[in-house]
C-alpha cells in the first residue's frame, strides 16, 4: 500500500473524477465517443511510455513534441506518395530513432544536461519543420486511415496495441535485466558502472527508444484521420512529462512505474472532456491542470514529510 | 605553483564567459559589416527594448539556477501580473502607481508560493514550477475569461514604453539596474555565496549553519517580483494587458542563462555571463533579420531560433569536447 | 516560401559566421548600392508556418515580382504577442518604404505602426486591421462584422434558426478570434433567439485537438445541431469528429477554412459551409495597395485603384475591397487550389 | 610482543602454485600527476593481502586498476597466469573480481535484493529477472553474514553500516576468486567488524584471494597474511605478517615507518590535567526521530569527552540533536550554565556550538568551492557585516588557518575537492574553529585520514582543549578514544550507559560496556 501510494492515489483521483461524471454527466459513458476519446490519447500514451523511461534514467526530453511532428510529416509525405503504410512506419521509426540518437549522443556520451540539449533540439526540429512544411496539411490516401480497416476495428486495434505495448514495456522493465539497468542507472550511474552496467549505453538506448516511440506515436496519430497537421506535436512533451510526474515518476531518477504514468495520463486527459461535460468554461482548464499537478506532488511531499518526522 | 598558474591562465581562456564574449564580438563585427542599419542608435535601442522582459526574467532566473533549481513559471507569472495590473487599473479603477506597486507585491507573493512548496515541502522545483506554469497562466485566462484585453492605460504609464533618458530607453535602465542588483547580490553578498553553496550541496550547506530553506526561497521570490516588473514593462511597451503575455519567455530566459555559462546543475555561473548571454541572443535575432540574403528569403525568425539553438549546443559542447580530448590522458583524481 | 529557399537556409549558417564573406555577394542588394532605388515592401503576417499566410505570401511575392520591388517577409514564429511590434520596430530602423501587416493585435500594434508613419514609412494593413489612424489603407477581405454575420447567418440557416450550436476557436486569447466571437454573439442575440451557443472551446490551432474537442462536444451536447469552426485547422478537425461519430449531415459544420484542407469533407457532405476569400489574391492585393500608396498613385479619397491582374478594385473610404468571400461547396471547391 | 626486527621477510604463505593475480610495473597518470609508478603486486589464492599507505599513496587508484574502473597507462595485469589486456568492470566481474568500496556503491532507489542481484547476475540486457531467486539469494547471503536486513527494504532506508553489510553480502555471493575490500570497516562498529572478519576468514579458507585496505593497523595484524606498503605511488615493500609458526614478523612501528618514511614516535599527545567550568550540560535529552533517549552528561572547558559505542548506538544522533539538525523533543541543553534552545543549526552556531560532521565529503566540505569560502561559511553573519563579502579579509583568514593547521593546498582559492582527505578534514575543522566555539563536537575526526594527518589532527584537538574549549569527540576508533579522551562515555541504544575515566580505561572495559546487554 505504502509503496504504491502515488499510483493508487492518482488512480483514486481518476476514479473519483469518473464517478463524478457518472453521477452528473452519465452520457460521458456512451461507448462510441468513449472509444474515440481513448483512441485519441494513444499517441500521447506511447510518448508517455518513452518519457517515463527517460525520467527513470534521470533525464528529461522536451524535444519529443518536435520529434513527433517531424515523424508525422515524414510518415505523411511517404504515405501520400502512395507507398505502403509499413514503409511510412519504418521511415517514421527510423527518423525518430535518429533524432533520439542525436539527443542520446549529446547527453549520454558528451555528458551534457538533457534539459538544455533537448531544449536546443526541440527548437531545431520545430523550426526546420516549419520552414520545410510551412504549415501545409498532408492529405493521405484513403487506405491509410484505420490501417484500411473499419473505424471501430481501427480504434480497438490502436487501443489494444498501445495498451499491449504499455503492458509489454512494463513487463520488460520489471522482468528483464535491461529494464532493471534503466532503474539502476537512474538511481546511481556510478554504482551502475561499478556493477558492470554501461550507464552511457543505457542512457543512449533510452533516448533512442524515446525517439522511436515518438515515431510510432506519430504514425498512430496519423492513421486516425485522413490528414496530417504538421503542428500536431506542439506541446505534447508537456503532456507526457505532466502525466509521468502526476503518475509518480521521480525527476531524480530511479523511481516510477508505467502504470502510474498511465493513470496520470488518463487523469489529465479526462479533465478536458470532464469540463465540457460538466459545463465548466474552457478557460479554467489550464488552471485546473496546474492544480492537479501541484496537488499530486504536494500530497507526496506532505506524506514523505510526515514519514521523516 | 607555476604549473598551477599556467593552468589557470589556460582555464581563464577556456572560460565560458570569455568564449561567449568572443562570440558576441564576432556577431557584432559580422552584423556591422553585413546587416543593414545594424549599428544605428535607433536599432541599438530596439535591441535593448525588445530584450528587456526576457532579459529581466533571465537575470532573475540566474540565481534560481545557481541554487540548483529552475523556475518554469516566470513567463506565465508575467502574464498573470499583466492581467492583474489590468484588473486593478480598469475594473477597480485604481491609480497606476498603487496598482503597479500591488502588482509587484503579488508577483512576489506568487514567487513565495513557489518557494514555499519547494522549501517547506521539499518538492523538486522543476515539478512545482511546471504546475504553477500551468496554474498562473490558467488563472490569467480565468480572470480574463480568456478573451478580455485591457487597453487604454494611463498615457503617462504608456509613455514609459518609449521613454528615454540620456539616449537609453527606460527598458535599458531597468535592465541595467536589475543586472547591477543581481550582480551585487550574487557576487558581492553572502546571499550569493549561499546560493552557490546550496547549488553544489544543500545538505553540506545546512551543516554549515546556513539557513538553507530561507536562502533557497529568496531567488524564487525575487523571480516573482522581477516577473511582475517585467509584466509592467511589457504592458507599457505593448499598450495592453492580456492573458497570453510572456508566453514561452521562461524557455528563452533559461536559454540565456545557460548560454551565459551558468551550470544547469547549480553552483557555478556569473551574472555578467548571463548578461552576455542575453546580449548574444538579442543581437543574433536582431542582426540576422537584417542580413540581405536572409531578408530576401524571409526566414529571419526561424534562422534566429535555429542559430540560438546551435549556439546553445555549441556553448555546452565546447568544454565537453575539450574535456573529451583531454580525457585520454587526464581523469579526475579521487 | 519554396523548397529552394529552404535549401538556401541550410546554407545560410555556413556564411553567417564568416565575417565579411557575405559582403561581396550581397553588395548588389545592399542599401544605396543600386543605381535606381527600388521600393522596399515589408510584409508581416500574423504568424509564420501557417498555410493561410504562406498562401498570402505566395500572392504577395507574385505582386512584388510584377512590380519589381524588394520584398521582405517575416513574422512571429511563436505565440509571443509582442513579436509583431518588434518586427515592425526593426523594420523602421532597417529602412523600408511600406509595411503591409496583418494585425494580430488591433490596438497593441498601433503604437508601433504610428512610429513607422512618423518616420515616413507608409503603412497598409490586410487581413485584420489596426486602428484607422495607424495606417493609410486596409485591404479588406471581410470585416469582423462581415465574418461574424456570415458565420452566424450561415449557421442559423443550416439549423433552421433554432437549436444548440458550439464553437471551436484557435486560442482563447487570440485577438481576431475574439473579435469574431463578439460579432457572432452579438448577431446571435439580435437575430436568433431560438438558437443557443452552448460552449466555446479552443483548439490551440491544432487539427487533432479540434477533433478531440468536437468529439467531446458531440457527446456532451446530444442535441447539438451545428459546430462553428472559426480557425482553419478546426474545420477539418470538427469534420473528422462528426464523421467518426457517425453524425455526418445530422450535425452541420460551418467554418472559415482552406479548400485544400477541407475538400474531401465538403464533397462527402460532412462540412456544409466553408467560407473564405481568395487568400492568394489577398496577399497580392496587399502588395499592390502598398505599392500604390508608396508611389502616391493611391491617395485618400480615391474610389478605385488599378491592381494588376485583379484589374479595377473598389475602395470604400480607406478600405480596399477584395471582394466577397467565397462560400465553397461541393460543386465549386475543385476550382480552388489554395 | 614485538619480535626482533632482524627477522626478514619469509616467503609468502601461499600454498604453492601460481599467483591468483599479479600486477607488474603498473603505471597510471592523471594529467601531470603520476598516481602509480611501476607498482608490482602479487596475490596468492587463499591469501589475505593488506594494502597500506597514506592517503594519496595510490591505493584507491590501484584498486580501480584491479577492478577495471581505470585503465593503466603501462604495465602488465595477470589473472590466474593469463595476461588481461583490457580490463573493464564487466570483464573484471566475469573473471571473478569483486570489490567492496569504501563508500557503498549501491542503488538507493532499489531494494536490497535487487542491489545484490544486479551485482551478482551475469550482465546482459535481455536475461530474465527472477525475483523469487533474487529474494532468496539475498536472504541467504544476509543470513550467512549475520545481518538482520529485510531484502525488500529500499537501500535508501538503510543506515551506512547496513549498506556496508549489503556490500559485503554482494562480495560474498559473487563467488569471486578475488575480493577487494577498500576500508570496509570505516563505518562499522565492533560487532559488524566481527561479522566482516568472519566473512574474510571464510573467503580465505575457501581459497579466495582478498586484498584488504585499511588504516587500522590492528586489523591488518588480525587478518592479513602479507602486507604491501605503497608510498607516493610506488610499492615500497611487501612483507609477511607472520612466519610459518604464527609469530609476528612485523611491528606497527615498522609499518608506520614504511608508510610515512619516518618514525612516528608518540601517536597521541599528552593529556592536560586542568579543566575549567562546565561548558555543556545536558539533562534527560531525548529525540524520538533521532533515537536519543534521556541522555545526561557534562563537558568541562579543556576537556575531551570521548563518545564510544557501536554505530547506531545514538552517538552521531546525539551530536545532531545538539547541533539542531534533528532538534530535541524533551530535556534541556545548558551552555555555560544558561539553558538554550537549539531548533536548527543556525541557533546552534549562534550559541557557540560547532559540529565537524562524520561525512566529510557530503557535509563537512563543499568540494567545488574554494577552501577560503568553505572556512567562512559558518561565520557569514559575523565575518561579513551587512552581508557584504570582504574578500581580502576572507583570504587572510584562510591563509592563517592554512598555516596554523598545516593544510596542504596551493592557496585559499584551491577547491576543497582538490585536497586529500586529511586536509579536507582540516578545512572542515577550520570552518568551525573560525566560529570561535565554546563547544566543539567532532564526529569521527580521523576516519579515512592517513596516519600522518591523523596525529596532526590529534595534536590540534589537544591544543584546542588546552586553550579552554570543551570537546565532545565521537569515534569508532578505539585506540583514538582511549588515547585522546579525558572521559569516555559509552552509548548504547540511544542511551548513555557508562562514563569511564579516560586515563585508566581499557579497550576491554569500553567494549564490554558497549556490548553489554541493555
Amino acid at each position: 500500500m505504502n509503496r504504491y501510494f502515488r499510483e493508487l492515489s492518482v488512480t483514486g483521483a481518476l476514479v473519483l473524477l469518473l464517478a463524478v461524471l457518472a453521477i452528473w454527466a452519465p452520457h460521458f459513458y456512451q461507448p462510441q465517443p468513449l472509444l474515440s476519446r481513448f483512441t485519441a490519447q494513444t499517441p500521447a500514451l506511447i510518448l508517455t511510455i518513452g518519457m517515463t523511461l527517460v525520467m527513470i534514467v534521470r533525464q528529461i526530453d522536451i524535444s519529443v513534441g518536435a520529434q513527433f511532428g517531424v515523424c508525422a510529416v515524414v510518415a505523411g509525405l511517404i504515405s501520400a506518395s502512395g507507398a505502403p503504410l509499413i514503409v511510412a512506419l519504418a521511415a517514421a521509426l527510423a527518423a525518430g530513432a535518429i533524432m533520439g540518437a542525436l539527443n542520446g549522443v549529446l547527453i549520454a556520451w558528451m555528458g551534457l544536461p538533457s534539459i538544455v540539449v533537448s531544449l536546443a533540439t526541440m527548437v531545431t526540429w520545430a523550426e526546420l519543420l516549419r520552414l520545410f512544411q510551412q504549415g501545409k496539411f498532408i492529405n493521405l490516401p484513403a487506405n491509410v486511415q484505420w490501417f484500411g480497416l473499419s473505424q471501430s476495428a481501427g480504434q480497438q486495434g490502436l487501443i489494444f496495441g498501445s495498451v499491449l505495448l504499455l503492458a509489454g514495456v512494463s513487463w520488460l522493465l520489471k522482468n528483464r535485466s535491461g529494464g532493471r539497468h534503466i532503474y539502476a542507472v537512474g538511481s546511481d550511474a556510478e554504482a551502475a558502472r561499478l556493477a558492470g552496467i554501461n550507464p552511457k549505453l543505457t542512457t543512449f538506448t533510452v533516448f533512442v527508444i524515446m525517439g522511436t516511440l515518438a515515431g510510432l506515436a506519430a504514425v498512430l496519430n496519423m492513421v486516425q484521420s485522413p490528414q496530417v497537421d504538421p503542428k500536431c506535436g506542439v506541446a505534447l512533451e508537456l503532456r507526457a512529462i505532466a502525466a509521468a510526474v502526476v503518475g509518480g515518476v521521480a525527476v531524480s531518477g530511479g523511481r516510477g512505474r508505467l502504470w502510474g504514468s498511465f493513470a496520470g495520463l488518463l487523469l489529465l486527459a479526462t479533465i478536458n472532456p470532464a469540463l465540457t461535460f460538466l459545463h465548466v468554461e474552457a478557460y479554467w482548464e489550464k488552471a485546473i491542470q496546474g492544480l492537479v499537478i501541484l496537488l499530486a506532488v504536494i500530497a507526496d511531499g506532505l506524506r514523505s514529510r510526515r514519514q521523516t518526522s | 605553483m607555476s604549473s598551477q598558474n599556467s593552468r589557470s591562465i589556460k582555464s581563464l581562456l577556456l572560460r565560458h564567459e570569455v568564449l561567449l564574449v568572443l562570440v558576441l564580438v564576432l556577431e557584432i563585427f559580422y552584423f556591422l559589416n553585413n546587416a543593414r542599419n545594424f549599428g544605428t542608435p535607433d536599432n541599438l535601442s530596439n535591441i535593448v527594448r525588445h530584450s528587456a522582459e526576457i532579459g529581466l526574467l533571465a537575470l532573475a532566473m540566474m540565481p534560481v539556477i545557481l541554487t540548483g533549481g529552475i523556475d518554469l513559471s516566470v513567463g506565465s507569472l508575467l502574464g498573470l501580473c499583466a492581467v492583474l495590473f489590468g484588473v486593478m487599473t480598469h475594473d477597480w479603477h485604481w491609480a497606476t502607481l498603487p496598482a503597479a506597486f500591488v502588482t509587484i507585491l503579488l508577483g512576489g507573493l506568487a514567487g513565495a508560493f513557489n518557494a514555499t512548496l519547494i522549501t517547506a515541502l521539499r518538492l523538486p522545483p522543476l515539478i512545482v514550477t511546471l504546475g504553477t506554469y500551468s496554474l498562473f497562466r490558467g488563472l490569467a485566462e480565468a480572470i480574463t475569461q480568456g478573451t478580455k484585453t485591457y487597453r487604454s492605460f494611463d498615457p503617462g504609464f504608456l509613455g514609459l514604453g518609449e521613454f528615454r533618458f540620456l539616449g537609453l530607453p527606460l527598458q535599458g535602465w531597468v535592465l541595467g539596474f536589475a543586472a547591477l542588483f543581481f550582480g551585487i547580490l550574487v557576487h558581492l553578498t553572502v546571499f550569493g555565496r549561499s546560493f552557490r553553496a546550496i547549488g553544489y550541496s544543500p545538505e553540506g550547506t545546512r551543516y554549515a549553519g546556513i539557513p538553507v530553506l530561507r536562502r533557497t526561497a529568496m531567488p524564487y521570490i525575487l523571480a516573482g517580483l522581477t516577473a511582475a516588473v517585467a509584466a509592467l514593462l511589457f504592458t507599457a511597451r505593448l499598450q495592453q494587458a492580456r492573458a497570453d503575455a510572456g508566453t514561452g519567455y521562461e524557455l528563452a530566459a533559461i536559454t540565456a542563462v545557460v548560454l551565459g555559462g551558468t551550470s544547469i546543475f547549480g553552483g557555478s555561473g556569473t551574472v555578467y555571463g548571463t548578461l552576455t548571454g542575453i546580449a548574444a541572443i538579442a543581437i543574433l535575432s536582431n542582426g540576422i533579420s537584417r542580413v540581405p540574403a536572409v531578408l530576401k528569403a524571409g526566414i529571419g525568425g526561424e534562422l534566429a531560433s535555429l542559430l540560438t539553438g546551435a549556439l546553445l549546443l555549441l556553448a555546452l559542447a565546447a568544454p565537453a569536447l575539450v574535456r573529451l580530448l583531454q580525457s585520454a590522458r587526464k581523469q579526475p583524481t579521487t | 516560401m519554396k523548397r529552394s529557399q529552404f535549401l538556401a537556409l541550410l546554407a545560410a549558417p555556413a556564411f553567417a559566421f564568416l565575417p565579411g564573406c557575405g559582403k561581396s555577394g550581397d553588395a548588389a542588394s545592399a542599401p544605396g548600392g543600386s543605381v535606381e532605388k527600388r521600393l522596399t515592401i515589408a510584409f508581416l503576417p500574423k504568424s509564420k508556418g501557417n498555410r493561410y499566410f504562406s498562401t498570402c505570401e505566395k500572392g504577395a511575392r507574385a505582386a512584388a515580382e510584377e512590380l519589381k520591388v524588394d520584398f521582405l517577409f517575416d513574422g512571429p514564429t511563436n505565440t509571443d504577442p509582442a513579436k509583431q511590434n518588434e518586427i515592425v520596430e526593426n523594420w523602421i530602423t532597417l529602412g523600408v518604404d511600406v509595411i503591409a501587416v496583418a494585425c494580430e493585435n488591433r490596438e497593441g500594434i498601433s503604437g508601433a505602426l504610428k512610429k513607422a508613419q512618423a518616420k515616413g514609412i507608409k503603412v497598409v494593413t490586410f487581413d485584420s486591421d489596426t486602428t484607422p489612424d495607424a495606417r493609410s489603407f486596409f485591404v479588406n477581405e471581410a470585416t469582423d462584422e462581415g465574418i461574424g454575420h456570415a458565420l452566424m447567418d450561415g449557421a442559423a440557416q443550416l439549423c433552421g434558426e433554432e437549436g444548440e450550436f458550439a464553437l471551436i476557436c484557435a486560442t482563447l486569447t487570440a485577438a481576431n478570434q475574439n473579435q469574431w466571437r463578439k460579432q457572432i454573439e452579438a448577431r446571435l442575440a439580435a437575430k436568433y433567439p431560438k438558437m443557443k451557443l452552448v460552449d466555446s472551446k479552443p483548439c490551440d490551432d491544432q487539427k487533432d485537438k479540434a477533433q478531440q474537442e468536437a468529439t467531446n462536444l458531440l457527446s456532451a451536447y446530444p442535441n447539438l445541431k451545428c459546430i462553428m469552426a472559426i480557425c482553419s485547422p478546426a474545420v477539418p478537425g470538427a469534420a473528422e469528429a462528426v464523421k467518426q461519430a457517425g453524425k455526418s449531415g445530422a450535425v452541420k459544420i460551418i467554418g472559415l477554412g482552406l479548400p485544400s484542407e477541407n475538400r474531401a469533407y465538403v464533397k462527402e457532405g460532412v462540412t456544409q459551409s466553408l467560407i473564405l476569400w481568395n487568400v492568394e489574391d489577398l496577399g497580392y492585393l496587399a502588395v499592390q495597395t502598398a505599392y500604390a500608396v508608396a508611389n502616391g498613385t493611391l491617395k485618400a479619397g480615391d474610389k478605385t485603384m488599378k491592381a494588376g491582374r485583379l484589374n479595377e478594385v473598389e475602395i470604400d473610404g480607406t478600405s480596399v475591397l477584395l471582394g466577397k468571400p467565397f462560400v465553397f461547396t461541393k460543386d465549386n471547391i475543385d476550382q480552388f487550389q489554395f | 610482543m614485538n619480535p626482533a626486527p632482524g627477522t626478514l621477510p619469509t616467503p609468502p604463505v601461499s600454498p604453492g602454485g601460481p599467483p591468483l593475480f599479479r600486477l607488474s610495473q603498473v603505471t597510471k597518470s592523471f594529467g601531470a600527476v603520476r598516481a602509480l609508478r611501476n607498482v608490482s603486486f602479487e596475490l596468492a589464492p587463499g591469501e589475505v593481502h593488506a594494502l597500506l599507505g597514506e592517503n594519496g599513496a595510490g591505493k584507491s587508484t590501484l584498486i580501480k586498476v584491479i577492478t577495471g574502473a581505470h585503465q593503466p597507462d603501462g604495465g602488465l595485469l595477470e589473472f590466474e597466469g593469463r595476461e588481461v589486456s583490457h580490463l573493464t568492470p564487466t570483464r573484471a566481474r566475469q573473471l571473478g573480481i569483486a570489490c567492496i568500496y569504501q563508500q557503498p556503491a549501491l542503488f538507493p532507489d532499489l531494494s536490497v535484493a535487487e542491489n545484490i542481484g544486479l551485482r551478482l547476475e551475469p550482465p546482459g540486457s535481455f536475461s530474465r529477472v527472477n525475483w523469487q531467486q533474487r529474494h532468496q539469494q539475498a536472504r541467504e547471503l544476509l543470513t550467512r553474514i549475520g545481518a538482520a536486513i529485510d531484502p525488500e527494504t529500499e537501500v535508501r532506508a538503510l543506515s551506512m553500516p547496513e549498506q556496508q553489510l549489503v556490500e559485503i553480502a554482494c562480495a560474498l555471493g559473487s563467488g569471486a576468486k578475488l575480493v577487494v575490500m577498500d576500508e570496509p570497516t570505516a563505518s562499522l562498529t565492533r560487532t559488524e567488524q566481527e561479522l566482516l572478519f568472519g566473512v574474510v576468514r571464510d573467503l580465505r579458507a575457501s581459497g579466495v584471494g582478498v586484498i584488504y585496505i585499511s588504516h587500522r593497523l590492528e586489523e591488518i595484524f588480525a587478518l592479513a597474511d602479507r602486507v604491501t606498503v605503497l608510498r607516493d605511488g610506488e610499492s615500497v615493500a611487501t612483507r609477511s605478517v607472520r612466519d610459518a609458526d604464527g609469530t609476528s614478523t612485523l611491528t606497527e612501528a615498522e609499518l608506520i615507518r614504511m608508510m610515512v618514511g619516518r618514525e612516528v614516535a608518540a601517536i597521541y599527545p599528552p593529556r592536560t590535567a586542568t579543566f575549567g567550568q562546565t561548558v555543556l550540560g545536558i539533562d534527560n535529552l531525548s529525540c524520538a526521530a533521532g533515537g536519543v533517549r534521556e541522555v545526561s552528561l557534562e563537558v568541562r572547558a579543556g576537556e575531551v569527552f570521548g563518545l564510544a559505542g557501536l554505530v547506531g548506538a545514538g552517538r552521531t544522533e546525539l551530536a545532531r540533536v545538539l547541533f539542531g539538525i534533528t532538534p530535541a523533543d524533551s530535556g534541556t541543553i545548558r551552555l555555560n550554565g544558561h539553558t538554550i534552545r537549539v531548533g536548527n543549526p543556525q541557533e546552534a552556531v549562534e550559541h557557540g556550538v560547532a559540529y565537524v560532521p562524520e561525512d566529510r565529503r557530503r557535509h563537512g566540505v563543499i568540494l567545488p568551492l574554494p577552501i577560503a569560502h568553505n572556512m567562512t561559511m559558518a561565520i557569514h553573519r559575523r565575518f561579513f557585516p551587512g552581508t557584504w563579502l570582504r574578500f581580502g579579509r576572507e583570504e587572510s583568514l584562510a591563509s592563517e588557518f592554512i598555516q596554523k593547521l598545516g593544510i596542504k593546498a596551493y592557496g585559499p582559492a584551491a577547491p576543497g575537492g582538490s585536497l586529500s582527505g586529511g586536509n579536507q578534514q582540516k578545512v572542515s575543522l577550520a570552518r568551525w574553529l573560525a566560529t570561535e566555539p565554546r563547544l566543539l563536537i567532532l564526529d569521527e575526526p580521523t576516519q579515512g585520514v592517513d596516519v600522518g594527518a591523523k596525529s596532526e589532527i590529534h595534536k590540534i584537538i589537544r591544543d584546542l582543549a588546552a586553550e579552554g574549549l570543551a570537546v565532545l569527540m565521537i569515534s569508532s576508533d578505539l585506540p583514538e578514544v582511549l588515547g585522546m579522551s579525558d572521559r569516555i562515555g559509552i552509548m548504547q541504544g540511544g542511551r548513555l550507559v557508562h562514563v569511564l575515566d579516560g586515563a585508566t580505561a581499557t579497550a576491554d572495559a569500553v567494549m564490554t560496556a558497549a556490548l553489554a546487554a541493555a
